[in-house]
C-alpha cells in the first residue's frame, strides 16, 4: 500500500460519502437551549473546514448527536466515525476513545491503533504519516468533546 | 524580445533537483513562496562570512561595508520598480508594510504626526474602498483602520469571470473616500487589475491609492511612478528573495509626512525621556536591526530578474499560464476560477474539482510530486463570493517549464477517479 | 562546568578569519550584531535548498517539511529561554516586539479586543514606567503610548556608578502603575538589572512587566517562567542567529487576551468582507509569511549555545568582561561608563576618552583592526545623564578572546596621543 | 602616508582645535530677529553630532558668523575650514565652494581637490574614503548653506 492510498482507505472514504449522525441543526436559540443541551462550532482556519455538532437530550427516536460540516473527506470522515463512536458507545465511550485517537494521529506512523476501543476510526491510523492533515483529522473530536462537556455542565 | 531558456534557468535553483515521493518536484506553489537562485543564496552567505555587522550606527570598516551594501540593495529594488531610493522603506514582509500604512492612517486620525499628518485623517463619514478579491493583508488593516476611525469601509464586488466589478465604480468610490486599496493582481483569480482606471478614479475624489503589488512584482514590469499609486506593498520573499524582507513604497512627500508606526532605534534625530523626534523617509519607518542579509540576497534577486529581462519573464510565464488554462480546461469536472484569457491575467490558475475538496486534490497532486497550494489562500471573501471555501492553485514562476505543466495536469486527471468519481473524457 | 575553548569555537565563525585594514580583526561590537557560526549559515542554506515553502498553508510535503521546521524552530526557542511554545511569537527584531506589546495596549486602549484586552486598557491617571538605561526601542514606544492614551511616563533614573536607582521605587512605580518596561542588561553600561525585586514591585501594585532581553538572551542563562515577567523582547540577530527575526515572550493567558497589532494572513479565523475573528497566541500575532529560513537558522543557533551550555557562556564572557575593564582602566584619560564590579554586568564595556571624540576614537581603533561601536548607542538619555553625547564600547560574545582584548586595549593607549593629548602612564 | 594620517591631517586636527568662527551663539527670539539673520540647527542622529549656525547683520567689528557645536574633530574641523572659507570669501565665495566640497565628500578618495577655491578644505580629501565619516564633514555645510540662505531671504 502507498501512503496515500493508506491514508485513504477505503473505510474513510466510505465514511466521507455516508455521513454518521450529520444531519439539520436544531440551533436553538441561547435562551431556548434545554438543560444538558451543548454545541460546539470549530473551524480549521487554514483550509476554512468548519463542523457544528450539537449533543443533547431529545425526544422520541431521535438521537442526541446531530453534525453538521464541510471539509475534506478526512474531516468529513473523521467526524463520521466519531458519530458512530458516540452512537454505538455512547459519551462514556466516546471519551475513553477520544485520547487514544488523539495519540494515534500524532504518532507519526508509528502507533497501533486498538481497534475495539477506536472501531472505524482505527483507519485514520495513516492520517498520522501526513502531519499536515492531523489538524483535519481532529477537528471533529475537538467539536464533539466540546459539545458533550457542555452538555454535562449544563445538565440539572 | 529575447526567448527564455528554461533549461538553463532552473539550473540555477537547487531546489527544483529533489524529488518528492519517489517523483521528479513540480513546483507550482511559486505564488504561496518562490524559491531562489543559488546568486541569491550566495549573496547572503557572502555578506554573512565576509561582511555582516550593523548598518548607519558603526564607525569601523565591517559597519560601513554593511552599510554599503544595505543601500545598494535600496538603490537596487527602487530601480526594479520604478521608484526613487528614499521612496523604498524595508520592512518584514507585504503584509507589515499594509500594516504600517494603515497605521500611519490611525496614528494621523488619533492626532499624531501634527499638521503634516492632518491629510491623512479619517474620521466618520469617511470611507475607505477595497475589493473583494483582496487577500486578507489588504483587508483586515482596513477593517481595523475603520474599526478604529469610524470611518466606512466599502468595497468593488467580482463579475464572475473573475474581473473587479467597476459599473458602481464612481458611486463605491464618491467623495466620500479617502483610501482605495487594491491589489494589482489577484492571488487567486490571476487577475491583472486597471490600475490606471482605478488610480483615475482615486484622484477624481481626492483619495489615496495603496497598490498591493504582491503578485506582480516577480511577473511583470512594474514603474511604480508610471503606474501613479500613493503607497505600494510587496514581499521579497515572492520574488526569488529571501523570506524576511519585504517592501514599502510611498511617494516621497507622502513618506515623510506620515506618523511612524514602529519606533525605537536608527529612525529618531533626538530623544529625551520625555519625547523623540523622527527622522524623513526612509528611516522614519525603519526601526531597529533591518534584515540586512537578506536585503542583500534580495538585491541579487533583482539583478537577476533585470538580467533575464522583466518582459521576457512576463511573456514566459503568460505562455505558462495559457498551458496550465488548457490543461485544467481538459480535465473533466474542474471548474476555473478567474478568466480564461491568458492575456489578462498572469500564471496562476485556480479551480474547484467537482466532489473533491481542495485538500483532497492537493494531497493526491502531492502523491504525484506536484506542489500546489490548496485551501483559501487568504482570501475568503472571494472563495465565499464564488460558492466555495477553498480551491486548488497551480501558480507558476520564471523557472516554471512545460513538464511542470504536463507533469500536473495528468496527475490532476487521475483525482477523481481515485475519489470514486467520473474521471470521463472532457 | 567546562572551560570554553575558544580557539574550537572561533573556527566555528568563518567571518572571524578576515583582516581589517591589514590587520587581524578583533570584533568587539558583539553588542551590535554578533556573528554567526558556520552552522548557522548552513542550516538557512539547507533549509533553502531543500524544503523551502510556505508555512502553515499548504498540504504539499515542502509545506510540511517548511511547518515542521519553523515549529521546531519555536520549540528550541522555548527550551532555551524557559518558556512554553505557545508563549514564542516571532516578529522581525526586538523592536517590533516591545511595539507589538505597546500597541496592543494602545489597541485595548482604543476599545478593541473586547472585555478580554479590558486589562491592558490605559488613560489619564494610569502611569507606565521606564528606567533612564533603556535602548530607544523600549522608551520611544512607551512614550508614544502615553501619548496616545493620556498616561503619564515615568522612569527610574541611574546612580553615577551605573546601576537603576532603586531608592524612589516605591514612589515611581505605584498604585497608578500599569506597565514596569525596563532592560534585562544595559547595552551601554552593561550593568544586569535586579529583576526579581522590579518584578516584586510591578506585582505589588498590579502592573504588567516587559523585559528587554537583548542584551542578556545571548550572555546569560535566560529562565523567563523563573523570572515572571509577563512580556519580553529580543533579536535573534544578537544571539548568533540571522538577522530580520526576534521574539516576543507573553505569558500565554496574556498573548491570547492582547489585541492583534499586525493583521492579515495567517493570523485569523474566519474573514468576511465587513468583520474578521482572530486566532489564539502565537498566531495571533503572526501576521503574513514568516521569516522561516531565519528561524530555522536562529533554531540552529540556539542549539549551538546550549551545547556550548550558557552557564560556560557566561563564565567566559565574564572573565573577557574583567579583562575588558581591566585594560581600559589601565589607559590614562579614559573613563568607563558603568560599573566595576565584573561580576554584576556582562563583558560590554563603554568609556568616554577625554579630549577625543568617539567617533575619531573608533576611527582610530578601526584602523589597528579593532571592530567597536560609537555613537548614543540608541541610548541618548543615558549619555545625556552621564553629561557626554557618544562613547566607545567594546562588547565580547562566546567568541571573543584575550586576543581580542589585548590588540583593543594596545590601540586604544594609542588614541590619546595620536590626537596630540597626553598619553602618559597610567 | 596611511588613510588614516590622511584622514586625520595636521591640517584637520589644527583646525578641530583652534576652530574659526566659533562663540557664543546670540540667539534672538523669533521675533526679535533682524532682517538678513540666518539660523540653522543640525543633527547627526547617529552620533549625536550637532551644530547651531547663525549668519547676519552685526554692528561694528563683529563678524556675521558665528557656530557652536559638538562632536568629531573631522565635523568640528569642517565647521572651521568652512568658517575660514565664509570669513575670507564671502556668502558668495561659500556658495562658489559649497558644491565642489560636497562633490569631494562624495568622490570615494578620487576627487582632485581645487586648493584655490577651497582653502584648507582642500585637506577633507582624505575623508571621502570613509563613507562612514562623509556625514561628519558634511553636517556644518549644510548648517552654513541653510544659515546662509536664511538670511538671504529674510533681507528687505
Ligand atoms: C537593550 C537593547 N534593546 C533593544 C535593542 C533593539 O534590537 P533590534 O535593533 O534588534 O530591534 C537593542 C539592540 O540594538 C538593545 O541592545
Ligand atoms: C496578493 C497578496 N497580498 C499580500 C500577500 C501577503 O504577503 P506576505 O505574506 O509575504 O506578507 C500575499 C501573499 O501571501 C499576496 O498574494
Amino acid at each position: 500500500m502507498t501512503d496515500l492510498t493508506q491514508l485513504y482507505q477505503q473505510v474513510i472514504l466510505d465514511h466521507a460519502k455516508q455521513r454518521v449522525g450529520e444531519g439539520t441543526l436544531r440551533a436553538p436559540s441561547a435562551d431556548e437551549r434545554p438543560a444538558g443541551f451543548g454545541s460546539s462550532h470549530q473551524v480549521n482556519p487554514t483550509c476554512g473546514d468548519e463542523i457544528t455538532v450539537e449533543y443533547g437530550p431529545v425526544t422520541g427516536t431521535e438521537h442526541p448527536l446531530v453534525w453538521d460540516g464541510s471539509g475534506c473527506s478526512i474531516s468529513m470522515a473523521s467526524a463520521s466515525v466519531a458519530g458512530e463512536l458516540l452512537q454505538e458507545q455512547g459519551a462514556d465511550g466516546f471519551r475513553t476513545a477520544a485520547p487514544a485517537f488523539r495519540e494515534l494521529m500524532h504518532s507519526r506512523g508509528k502507533g497501533e491503533p486498538d481497534e475495539d476501543l477506536l472501531g472505524d476510526a482505527a483507519a485514520f491510523q495513516g492520517v498520522s504519516k501526513f502531519p499536515g492533515r492531523i489538524k483535519c483529522a481532529l477537528l471533529a473530536w475537538v467539536a464533539f468533546e466540546d459539545a458533550i462537556a457542555q452538555a454535562e455542565t449544563t445538565k440539572e | 524580445m529575447d526567448h527564455l531558456e528554461t533549461t538553463r534557468v532552473r539550473g540555477d535553483f537547487p531546489l527544483l533537483e529533489r524529488t518528492v515521493n519517489g517523483k521528479r518536484l513540480a513546483y507550482l506553489d511559486s505564488g504561496a513562496t518562490a524559491q531562489k537562485p543559488t546568486c541569491v543564496i550566495d549573496a547572503e552567505q557572502d555578506f554573512l562570512t565576509r561582511s555582516n555587522a550593523a548598518v548607519h550606527r558603526g564607525a569601523h570598516t565591517l559597519a560601513v561595508e554593511a552599510t554599503d551594501a544595505f543601500e545598494a540593495g535600496r538603490s537596487a529594488m527602487a530601480g526594479f520598480v520604478g521608484a526613487a531610493e528614499e521612496e523604498i522603506v524595508w520592512t518584514k514582509n507585504a503584509t507589515e508594510s499594509l500594516n504600517v500604512i494603515s497605521y500611519g492612517f490611525a496614528n494621523a486620525s488619533a492626532g499624531l504626526g501634527g499638521s503634516d499628518a492632518e491629510r491623512f485623517r479619517l474620521g466618520p463619514g469617511d470611507s475607505i474602498v477595497v475589493t473583494q478579491m483582496e487577500h486578507h493583508a489588504n483587508l483586515v488593516p482596513w477593517q481595523q483602520l475603520a474599526l478604529r476611525t469610524g470611518a466606512e469601509l466599502r468595497w468593488l464586488g467580482l463579475t464572475d469571470d473573475g474581473h473587479l466589478d467597476l459599473t458602481d465604480l464612481s458611486e463605491v468610490v464618491d467623495a466620500s473616500t479617502r483610501v482605495v486599496a487594491f491589489t494589482h493582481v489577484s492571488n487567486v483569480l490571476g487577475t491583472v487589475n486597471d490600475v490606471p482606471r482605478l488610480v483615475e478614479r482615486a484622484r477624481e475624489v481626492g483619495a489615496f491609492t495603496v497598490l498591493d503589488a504582491c503578485q506582480s512584482a516577480a511577473h511583470l514590469p512594474l514603474d511604480l511612478h508610471g503606474l501613479g499609486v500613493d503607497f505600494a506593498a510587496f514581499s521579497g520573499h515572492k520574488m526569488l528573495g529571501p523570506t524576511g524582507v519585504g517592501v514599502l513604497y510611498g511617494r516621497k512627500e507622502l513618506l515623510d509626512a506620515l506618523p511612524p508606526v514602529l519606533t525605537g532605534g536608527s529612525m529618531i534625530t533626538t530623544v529625551t525621556m520625555e519625547e523623540s523626534g523622527f527622522l524623513p523617509a526612509p528611516q522614519r519607518f525603519e526601526a531597529g536591526t533591518q534584515p540586512v542579509a537578506q536585503i542583500v540576497g534580495l538585491a541579487a534577486a533583482v539583478e537577476y530578474m533585470s538580467e533575464i529581462g522583466m518582459d521576457v519573464i512576463a511573456a514566459h510565464e503568460r505562455a505558462i499560464g495559457a498551458a496550465l488554462l488548457d490543461g485544467v480546461a481538459s480535465v473533466p469536472g474542474v471548474r476555473i476560477l478567474g478568466p480564461r484569457d491568458p492575456a489578462v491575467r498572469i500564471g496562476a490558475v485556480a479551480f474547484d474539482v467537482d466532489g473533491v475538496h481542495a485538500h483532497d486534490v492537493g494531497q493526491f497532486l502531492d502523491a504525484q510530486g506536484v506542489a500546489a497550494r490548496v485551501g483559501h489562500h487568504c482570501a475568503q471573501p472571494l472563495h465565499r463570493r464564488y460558492g466555495i471555501t477553498a480551491s486548488t492553485r497551480a501558480s507558476a514562476a520564471v523557472y516554471t517549464d512545460q513538464d511542470d505543466v504536463d507533469q500536473f495536469v495528468a496527475a490532476l486527471r487521475g483525482v477523481r477517479p481515485f475519489f470514486g468519481l467520473d474521471g470521463g473524457t472532457p
